[in-house]
């Protein structure tokens, strides 16, 4: 029966059927413009934490005569207490939140999915120990830790401080990424995968994994914007050491310091960093919008 | 040769710190399949066929007997141990639509045992390509037009088709197909069915059907046996036709009597048996398990539970302590 | 010496609404006890001391009458004598009496205080309290170890009802304190207990507010605390307001949003930047009186780092910054630029050391004897940037607390001056002041920012300068010197330094100080300031002023007297004007 | 009855062993800080103008009872005093045990939260009922879109916002705490309405910042609430309009509840944000004043309270759960 | 309210599903008559139109589907079409009873049957509460149940045989004669089944109604109806007294849909599977007859033409084939 033709597709294999997966993304984007605008903030944002400081000079100049500046043509959103270009600072300090927001989610989303596949794949005693596990890590509110932890450790780097974050962070992911596991496992194609003797990394990475792809990617952008959140919010409760062009320091800096709430003149050093962190926020929600689409065959090719 | 004795099963529902609820779904179960043969498994929902099925196919653990393919128990075995043998028994879902992994297309469905076979046999990539291809024309799709395809994209028949297919890519000894066609559209069905049995006499593959649908257990595995299964214990055993034509367990009666008359082509049957109701309440521990709904329930029934033998007169084994004949079942009219 | 202003016109009553600058975060659960570091007891409104001591140029001694309506300071600073004011009363009717003030004095020795001090030998402690009759008390001078400012120590003591407190004190504490004085195990026993009494003092709470000043504590809740006007109070008929709210901050800009508002009738100083000063400048009646603050903030070099053990890049820096520039950037209305390092605020300068003001130099910006000054210090400059001497990078690294905005904001120019220059810099910041403080003083920092200049004691003064932070302490009067590194000594300058030609020991001579008078102190203090004009220990940055917010719109009669706006640290100066009866309601 | 005791039984054996492990970190995290409060003090005390000695004598007598011994017989008197509700004794607030610091904070904490989280609730889940209802058009996007932006944004951004919007552009709002003082505390109108005034702005924060996640969680809930066939069955035998309703929104809120319960318990901690920027005095700016202070005790304190009350917010959650649902309280899984 | 089994006259009834295609016709020109006091039978398989069009019968094609052209005439109701708002509300339940596909599902989980037997009363308007209850208990136990604990459960602590006859009570408990019930065996097992059943049949004929039952099991149909009616791709490909149909199927897909029913007697080998797939909606074809792809009898007038219905008797068939060849015979 066999010397039949050898099929088509066989000879397309991975290339064009990754090739039909961009096109699948692409189709999804297109369905709605609001995606597409949340692809491009996020684009933005990705392109300005990487490239954004290079077209700085490592000292962005100051100029003592005209610092706390309202915006002008010169400078978008003003001058900080420095006379910095305040737009300048944002760039600028966009790699640090990011890398370390970057740092957070991969850390978060490796450490929680892990988790998770483990607990939900071994069941039993495993599961009852790590679960109890992630249940206490949760139930130990993640900020006022952050709080008590800032005074025992320095976050010196955005390494170290997505570090932190995302130790903090994969109680929800490790749940979440479970339960899928363990409603994807009464599924008959992992039985089925599990009968035909393929090997427990097969399941895992081809079977499970791309089941929760949406998921993942979901709680990783989730997990994303939670660490830009709190890093921020950190720098913005001046319990983290000072990093001039960081954004949260800048809020605080704005309030604190540069008297934002009292006079209009601050008011871009405030509103700049704000903006950011609602443009950013703004962006991932209109991706994760389209996550569940975009890992979905049958979604994606309607 | 695919033998089980004794086979027992009791899932603990999950309760608390306090304690459990036990659920008794497999209690003692003996069977026993040859090479190329088959087996039907009928009975009410939640009586254990498809816990049976799974254990059989090494998806499920047991509490109790033990399974022995080709000879070799398993129970002494490592669990990595007794993989490869349950290898060799394939299970076919029910529901096709979960029996696929959505986001895989049918040849890497397809692509990932054959990867594993080829590995193992140090066979190449091209070889791999070509048996997929195999495959699915055994079960009768184009490859061509299949391959590149996610499951979605088919219906729910073709669907089964590739399950099956994948099912052979292991070269399976046989297949466990529980409820196979009862999701399918009724029009199709039989192509499934068909598939089956066609499988069975051409590659040798033996079939253990799981059904609550008579009618195809005989369609399938006509030349084979049939397990009446009662709330986990098997209450009558023996040739499918024997059992459909001659029942003799109160229970395997009931079951027949409830199949359906097609009023223009068929006479019901005339001693039709409905048992009494109570299906839910009652569910007693102690006799024969069927006694609470049992309408020919007699002395003793409540107090030591019948147990599976043959008795004179009875040509299949029963657990009754009153076998009877009774027509039951409908005749077509044409016979009439 | 001076006497109750009892000019004015009475009450007119009203709601007087002020902040308490120096403490943040009210604490409605605290006590009304002026001990309790959260306390409800507001200096110069509900706590009264002695009598309000002022930050004299000077003279250490000068005081604004409180309880005590006049004293006497023996021409020795041997002893003071006190005369009460005759008809003090306690906010619920019975009188302040001699006894009062000395059980005061037995409360302030359980908790240390400058002049009631059980730790032996230490400087300007009294020996002896003795009540002359019901108003009048006398108290002398231990003169072992005696200090200049000893009055200062007595007149700057709260005091406290006796027939409230008196429980906290045990009936022989004066005979415990007698024995506390001595020496051996005995004393340090009783040392032990009067110490432990401490604890005690400071956790007590009165069940009610029994005040001596111009208000009593009405209530507190988390934002607010309120005062109404003590009716017994000396000078009642002349205190203007009757009430007085307490606004509570966490921040200054919330400070800020008050003054701008016009919500608040007086506040001490608190930094703002110039957009936000003029913004609380315009609010209607609002006014910015100026008085003087005698601390200075300077850059303070660790001299076990390289290159700052040299004196060469020491100077250099001092040539590089701008410290006009700096203070612009970071405290443009609280400070003025320092005219030099000299380690002295440049207003006590000029009455401490008139003459060898002018000889210092200056270290105005100058980028060519900056770079000589390195190219002594065997720097070198390479495509731009300065290196070590061995050829490694140079990056001038500061800290300062996380919390310090005004010291971040001056760093951040700083170091873009530096960079500009060929330097490299960067600023550290550290979450807090007390982990800043701990790591400074372990010698982890190379460049930090140091408080100094703390007038009016000329040992004051010094002693931030060539102290304990530089090595040297003072044990009962007797200076010892430990190596940089040890025992606190971050700064690390050797323990002879050579000012214009001749080697002094700066330790030795702030030591003197502490016993030296007004004339004796004035060749040590040019010595000393030449010596920290040479070598450059720190470079003083900007010295503080001490602004006052007040508003016209509902009260009047604010003083501009400069005298009397230079009133002691820790003090509400508004409290003060207030019974003082300076403070009118406007009609 | 039997469930909710046993399931009770359960959970407090389980919260009363994540106390343990959460004093147990606290105690340790909280012992290892860095920064010498007596060094700071000192700073203070010299910089006012006291003479070293006796700054060095003041300090003394303020910290002079912190807690001496070995780390291990520290460790068992904190955990010992922890059985009997004693916190220890706050340490920037001489004389004041953690516990009254605490509850004076809670207090302050638990009336903003409660009526924030509520208003959030009860306009969150009208509108999410909204949303779902009209989840193909215009309208229903553009709420889930606010929706999901509200529910993104970060607390701290919110409140600034409404601070620079109220407090300093248009000040029509108090943003300084939690009462005017000079109304007589007690059951008087001024008194109440300045409590009001007061709390407005921290109490929108948290509607606000709330309202985001109910109208998501309600909408996913009632659309898979109005995919079930319970309530086209209902339709079908002409069940008055009002009725599908109720059905619907009965089965569509009950998941909501849990997280109510878990979100009330949450915030309790998560309200450092709104606290600092309203300069509310509940427990996260207690918090964090106690970590500027370091305040050990109090940190630990507040802390475990923030946890307790988590914990104690799970238990809740469950046991509602157990008494709403016929479901889960006949003992079968409802998941 | 009628008390008598009302007749139904479904004319050109099509009803359309909006969807990425643009609006598909998933039932279309169906004309059917239910007779009074008739049980009628509709198998089809999935997806053939079945539940859209019993939903028709009481307007309530869920969107995005809507009728869009033909009209429902029921007896002491009119055009069910027309209806709307209250007037339609009031028919559904009083007039017209629904038992639903899944009607293991067709209950609120919270409230107990009771209640929710009071909440449908109070929706019509029942002053008789008491006698709501009395008339549902009765009912009950009419179907072997113990109505007082039934009316006291949730519907978790029922089974699934005892849901659905909850969801027949709640279909006849406001005296409607009119009863649609969609699929209401799958899902059961066969003793519960044919027990249902057998239900269905008894009320029927107690209560004088009128029945549709719909289905994917000709088993099912031929235990119940009188008249079975079959459907294809949003048509009706023939219909007429069950035991003709049954008997001697005229339309291909009939004969085919009967021969593929594996049977407990007999020679196994007579069945045999129908070739292709059922349409969908997408693919099902615009003109001529949906069935052509899968039909033996194909002929090129097929794919052009739409059958035309053709009534002989009591039986109807829409098949190019059989008129061919009764015109030839
Ligand atoms: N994982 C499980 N945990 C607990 N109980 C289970 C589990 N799997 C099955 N059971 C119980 O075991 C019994 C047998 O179940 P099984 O699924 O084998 O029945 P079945 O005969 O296949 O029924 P059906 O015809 O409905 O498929 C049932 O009562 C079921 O509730
Ligand atoms: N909401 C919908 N949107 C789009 N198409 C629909 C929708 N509901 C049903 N359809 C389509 O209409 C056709 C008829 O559906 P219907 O539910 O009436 O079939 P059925 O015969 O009842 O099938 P089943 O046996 O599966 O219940 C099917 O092709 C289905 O895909
Ligand atoms: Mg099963
Ligand atoms: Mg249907």
């Amino acid at each position: 029966m066999s010397d039949t033709l050898i099929p088509e597709p066989t000879m397309s294999t991975s290339a064009t059927m990754r090739r039909n997966f961009w096109l699948g993304v692409w189709r999804v984007m297109k369905r709605k413009p609001s995606r597409m605008f949340g692809v491009i903030i996020i684009a933005g944002f990705a392109f300005m934490g990487v490239f954004g400081p290079m077209f700085f000079p490592a000292q962005l100049p100051d100029n003592p005569n005209a610092i706390t500046q309202p915006p002008s043509w010169a400078h978008w959103f003003g001058t900080d207490p420095q006379g910095r270009d305040v737009l300048a600072l944002v760039i600028t300090g966009s790699r640090y939140v990011l890398l370390s927001a970057a740092v957070t989610a991969l850390i978060t989303v490796v450490f929680g999915t892990s988790l998770g596949l483990f607990s939900g794949f071994k069941r039993g005693r495993w599961d009852t120990v790590l679960m109890r596990v992630t249940d206490m890590k949760l139930t130990i509110p993640g900020l006022p830790l952050l709080l008590v932890l800032a005074t025992v450790w320095k976050f010196g780097s955005p390494i170290q401080m997505g570090l932190v974050l995302g130790l903090l962070g994969w109680g929800g992911v490790a749940r979440a990424v479970r339960a899928q596991t363990l409603s994807l496992r009464e599924r008959g194609f992992i039985e089925a995968a599990r009968g035909l003797g393929l090997s427990t990394r097969h399941i895992i990475s081809k079977e499970l994994l791309p089941s929760m792809a949406p998921y993942i990617a979901m709680n990783m952008l989730i997990a994303v914007t939670g660490a830009v959140y709190a890093q921020v919010g950190l720098f913005f409760l001046g319990v983290l050491p000072y990093e001039s062009d960081n954004w949260g320091v800048m809020l605080n800096l704005a309030v604190f310091q540069a008297g934002a709430m009292i006079t209009t003149n601050a008011l871009g050093y405030l509103l700049a960093p704000l903006l950011a962190i609602l443009l950013l926020t703004l962006g991932i929600v209109l991706v994760v919008d389209a996550m569940d689409e975009i890992f979905n065959p049958r979604l994606r090719e309607e | 040769m695919i033998t089980g004795t004794g086979i027992t099963k009791t899932f603990k529902q999950r309760g608390n710190v306090l304690g459990h609820r036990e659920v008794p779904a497999l209690r003692g179960v003996d069977f026993e399949i040859a090479k190329g043969g088959s087996a039907s498994f009928i009975g009410e929902s939640g009586c254990g066929k498809t816990t049976l099925g799974r254990i059989i196919a090494g998806l499920e653990t047991y509490d109790a007997g033990d399974i022995e393919i080709d000879g070799t128990p398993m129970s002494p075995l490592k669990h990595k141990h007794r993989q490869p043998h349950f290898r060799k028994i394939q299970m076919i879902h029910q529901d096709p639509y979960s029996a696929l992994n959505p986001t895989r297309t049918i040849y890497q469905t397809l692509q990932a045992p054959l990867a594993l076979r080829a590995g193992q046999t140090g066979r190449s990539k091209g070889w791999i390509d070509e048996r997929a291809a195999e495959v699915l024309s055994l079960v009768g799709l184009d490859p061509g037009t299949v391959l590149s395809r996610y499951p979605h994209q088919l219906s729910g028949g073709m669907r089964q088709r590739v399950v099956i297919a994948r099912a052979l890519t292991v070269d399976p000894e046989m297949l466990v197909a529980d409820e196979a066609v009862s999701m399918i559209d009724v029009s199709l069905r039989l192509g499934i069915l068909a598939l089956l049995k066609d499988l069975r006499e051409r590659l040798g593959v033996s079939v253990l059907f799981i059904t609550h649908d008579v009618a195809t257990a005989r369609y399938i595995g006509g030349d084979g046996e049939l397990y009446v299964i009662y709330r986990g214990q098997v209450v009558e055993r023996g040739p499918v036709d024997t059992i459909i034509a001659d029942p003799v367990h109160p229970y395997t009666q009931s079951l027949l009597s409830a199949i359906p008359v097609l009023h223009g082509l068929e006479l019901p049957g005339e001693e039709p048996v409905v048992p009494l109701e109570s299906l839910a309440e009652g569910q007693s521990e102690s006799g024969c398990l069927f006694a609470a709904r049992c309408p020919f329930r007699g002395d003793g029934c409540t107090e030591e539970r019948p147990l599976l033998r043959v008795t004179e007169g009875v040509p299949q084994e029963h657990a009754c302590y009153y076998p009877q004949r009774r027509s039951v079942i409908a005749r077509p009219m044409s016979e009439v | 010496s001076g006497s109750t202003n009892k000019s004015s016109s009475g009450g007119g009553g009203g709601l007087f609404t002020t902040i308490d600058v120096n403490r943040p975060g009210l604490d409605a659960s605290a006590p009304a006890n002026p001990y309790n570091p959260k306390g409800n007891s507001f200096s110069g409104f509900n706590s009264m001391r002695i009598a309000w001591v002022k930050n004299h140029l000077t003279d250490p001694n000068q005081a604004l009458p409180g309880i005590a309506a006049s004293w006497e300071i023996a021409p020795d600073n041997s002893s003071i004598t006190l005369k009460l004011q005759p008809n003090a009363k306690w906010s619920d009717g019975k009188p302040v009496t001699a006894e009062d003030v000395k059980m005061s004095i037995g409360i302030a020795y359980t908790q240390g205080s400058t002049a009631f001090s059980v730790t032996p030998g230490a400087a300007g402690a009294a020996a002896e309290v003795t009540v002359v009759d019901p108003q009048t008390l006398k108290i002398t001078q231990d003169m072992a170890n005696p200090s200049p400012k000893f009055a200062r120590g007595v007149l700057d003591t709260a005091v406290l009802p006796a027939h409230v407190w008196s429980s906290v004190l045990p009936a022989d504490f004066w005979d415990k304190l007698k024995a506390a004085r001595g020496e051996g195990a005995e004393a340090e026993k009783a040392r032990e207990e009067i110490t432990a009494l401490g604890q005690k003092v400071l956790t007590f709470a009165p069940p009610k507010d029994v005040s001596a000043g111009p208000f009593v504590l009405e209530r507190v809740n988390p934002g607010e605390a309120l005062l109404v006007k003590n009716k017994s109070f000396f000078n009642a008929a002349n205190v203007a307001p009757a009430q007085v709210k307490f606004l509570n901050y966490t921040g200054n800009e919330q400070i800020w949003n008050y003054l701008t508002a016009g919500k608040l009738d007086a506040s001490g100083f608190v930094a703002a930047p110039t957009d936000v000063m003029n913004r609380i400048k315009a609010a209607p009646g609002s006014e910015v009186i100026k008085g003087y603050s005698p601390v200075a903030v300077s850059m303070a070099f660790n001299q076990s780092k390289k290159p700052y053990d040299n004196v060469h890049v020491r100077r250099g820096l001092a040539y590089l910054i701008d410290r006009d520039q700096v203070t612009k950037v970071a405290s443009p209305e609280g400070g003025t630029p320092a005219i030099t390092t000299t380690g002295i605020h440049q207003k006590a300068a000029q009455a401490w050391i008139p003459d060898t003001l002018p000889k210092l130099d200056p270290y105005k910006p100058d980028v060519a004897k900056a770079e000589a000054e390195f190219k002594d210090a065997g720097l070198t400059k390479k495509d731009g940037k300065w290196m070590l001497a061995d050829g490694k990078a140079w990056k001038v690294s500061m800290h300062a607390p996380a919390g310090f905005s005004d010291w971040l904001s001056a760093q951040e120019n700083i170091k873009s001056q530096l960079i500009k220059a060929g330097i490299d810099a960067e600023v550290v910041t550290t979450t807090d002041y007390p982990l800043y403080l701990e790591e400074l003083s372990a010698g982890k920092y190379d460049v930090g920012f140091w408080l100094m200049a703390l007038g009016p004691a000329p040992y004051d003064i010094f002693q931030r300068l060539y102290g304990a932070s530089n090595g040297w302490t003072n044990v009962a009067g007797k200076i010892e010197h430990s190596p940089a590194g040890k025992g606190g000594n971050w700064m690390g300058d050797p323990e002879q330094i050579e000012v214009d030609g001749a080697k002094i020991n700066p330790g030795e001579l702030t030591g003197k100080l502490n016993s030296a008078t007004e004339d004796q102190a004035k060749p040590i203090m040019a010595q000393l300031a030449t010596a920290a004009n040479q070598d450059l220990p720190v470079i003083q940055l900007w010295d503080y002023v001490n602004n006052q917010f007040v508003n016209n719109s509902r009260f009047t009669g604010w003083p501009h007297d400069d005298e009397i706006l230079r009133l002691g640290t820790g003090v509400l100066a508004s409290g003060v004007w207030i019974q003082l009866g300076m403070v009118k309601s406007k009609q | 009855m039997m469930i909710i005791t046993r399931r009770l039984a359960g959970h407090l054996a389980r919260g009363f062993v994540m106390i343990l492990v959460v004093a147990t970190i606290s105690f340790f995290i909280i012992n290892n800080i860095p920064g010498d409060p007596m060094a700071a003090r000192y700073e203070k005390l010299v910089e006012g103008g006291m003479a070293p000695e006796a700054a060095a004598q003041a300090v003394k007598v303020l910290y002079g009872f912190q807690p001496t011994g070995s780390l291990w017989q520290q460790y068992t008197d904190f955990m010992g005093g922890l059985l009997h509700f004693d916190l220890g004794v706050s340490v920037s607030r001489p004389g004041t045990p953690v516990l009254d610091v605490l509850t004076e904070a809670a207090k302050w904490t638990v009336l903003p939260v409660l009526v924030g989280t509520l208003l959030s609730f009860l306009v969150g889940v009208v509108l999410g009922v909204y949303a779902a209802i009209k989840r193909t058009g215009k309208l229903g996007d553009a709420l889930a879109i606010s929706g999901s932006l509200l529910h993104g944004i970060p607390q701290y951004v919110l409140a600034l916002l409404l601070v620079v919007i109220f407090a300093t552009l248009i000040p029509i709002l108090p943003a300084d705490g939690p009462v005017d003082i000079l109304f007589d505390p007690g059951f008087n109108a001024g008194y109440i309405g300045s409590l009001i005034e007061h709390a407005v702005l921290p109490v929108v924060t948290y509607a606000l910042s709330a309202y985001g996640g109910w109208v998501l969680a309600m909408k996913s809930s009632v659309v898979t609430v109005l995919g079930d066939d319970f309530i086209l069955a209902a339709e079908l035998r002409g069940m008055k309009r009002s009725i599908v309703f109720r059905y619907i929104a009965r089965n569509a809120i009950l998941p909501l509840f849990t997280i109510l319960a878990l979100s009330l318990g949450l915030l309790l901690g998560g309200a450092v944000f709104i606290e600092k920027i309203f300069n509310y005095p509940g427990l996260g700016l207690m918090l964090i004043d106690s970590v500027n202070d370091r305040d050990y005790a109090l940190m630990g304190g507040a802390f475990l309270l923030i946890t307790a009350s988590i914990i104690v917010a799970n238990i809740v959650a469950d046991l509602f759960y157990t008494v709403i649902d016929p479901r889960v309280r006949s003992g079968e899984d409802a998941s | 309210m009628a008390d008598q089994a009302p007749g139904v006259r479904i004319d050109g009834l099509t009803v359309v599903y909006k969807t990425s295609a643009g609006e598909l016709p998933a039932v279309r020109g169906i004309n059917l008559t239910l007779e009074p006091g008739t049980i009628t039978g509709i198998v089809g398989e999935s997806g053939s139109g079945k539940s859209t069009l019993a939903l028709s019968l009481l307007n309530a094609v869920q969107p995005p589907g809507r009728i869009s052209a033909g009209s429902v005439e029921i007896d002491g109701l009119g055009d069910v079409v027309g209806l709307a708002g209250e007037q339609l509300r009031k028919a559904r339940g009083a007039h017209i009873g629904y038992v639903f596909q899944a009607a293991q599902n067709s209950l609120n989980p919270l409230k107990t049957v009771g209640k929710q037997l009071l909440d449908l009363g109070r929706s019509h308007g029942v002053e008789d509460l008491r006698g709501l209850v009395r008339e549902a208990k009765e009912l009950l136990g009419r179907m072997g149940l113990d109505g007082a604990r039934v009316l006291d459960s949730h519907q978790h602590e029922l089974s699934g045989g005892m849901r659905q006859r909850v969801g027949i009570m709640l279909a006849l408990v406001l005296n409607a004669h009119l009863v649609v019930l969609d699929e209401p065996t799958t899902a059961l097992d066969m003793i519960t089944q044919a027990n249902i059943l057998k239900i269905v049949r008894e009320v029927h004929a107690e209560r004088g109604l009128t029945t549709l039952v719909i289905t994917h099991d000709i088993g099912v149909v031929a235990e119940v109806a009188d008249r079975l009616a079959v459907m294809y791709g949003g048509r009706l490909v023939e219909q007429g007294p069950t035991r003709q149909v049954l008997g001697s199927p005229r339309h291909p897909y009939t004969r085919g849909l009967i021969r593929a029913i594996p049977r407990l007697v007999g020679d196994i080998d007579e069945a045999r599977a129908l070739p292709g797939r059922p349409p969908t909606l997408v693919t099902v074809p615009k003109e001529g007859c949906v069935f052509r792809e899968r039909c033996e009898l194909r002929m090129d007038v097929c794919d052009t033409v739409d059958p035309t219905v053709v009534a002989d008797g009591a039986r109807v068939v829409a098949c190019h084939a059989v008129s061919v060849k009764e015109h030839a015979s």
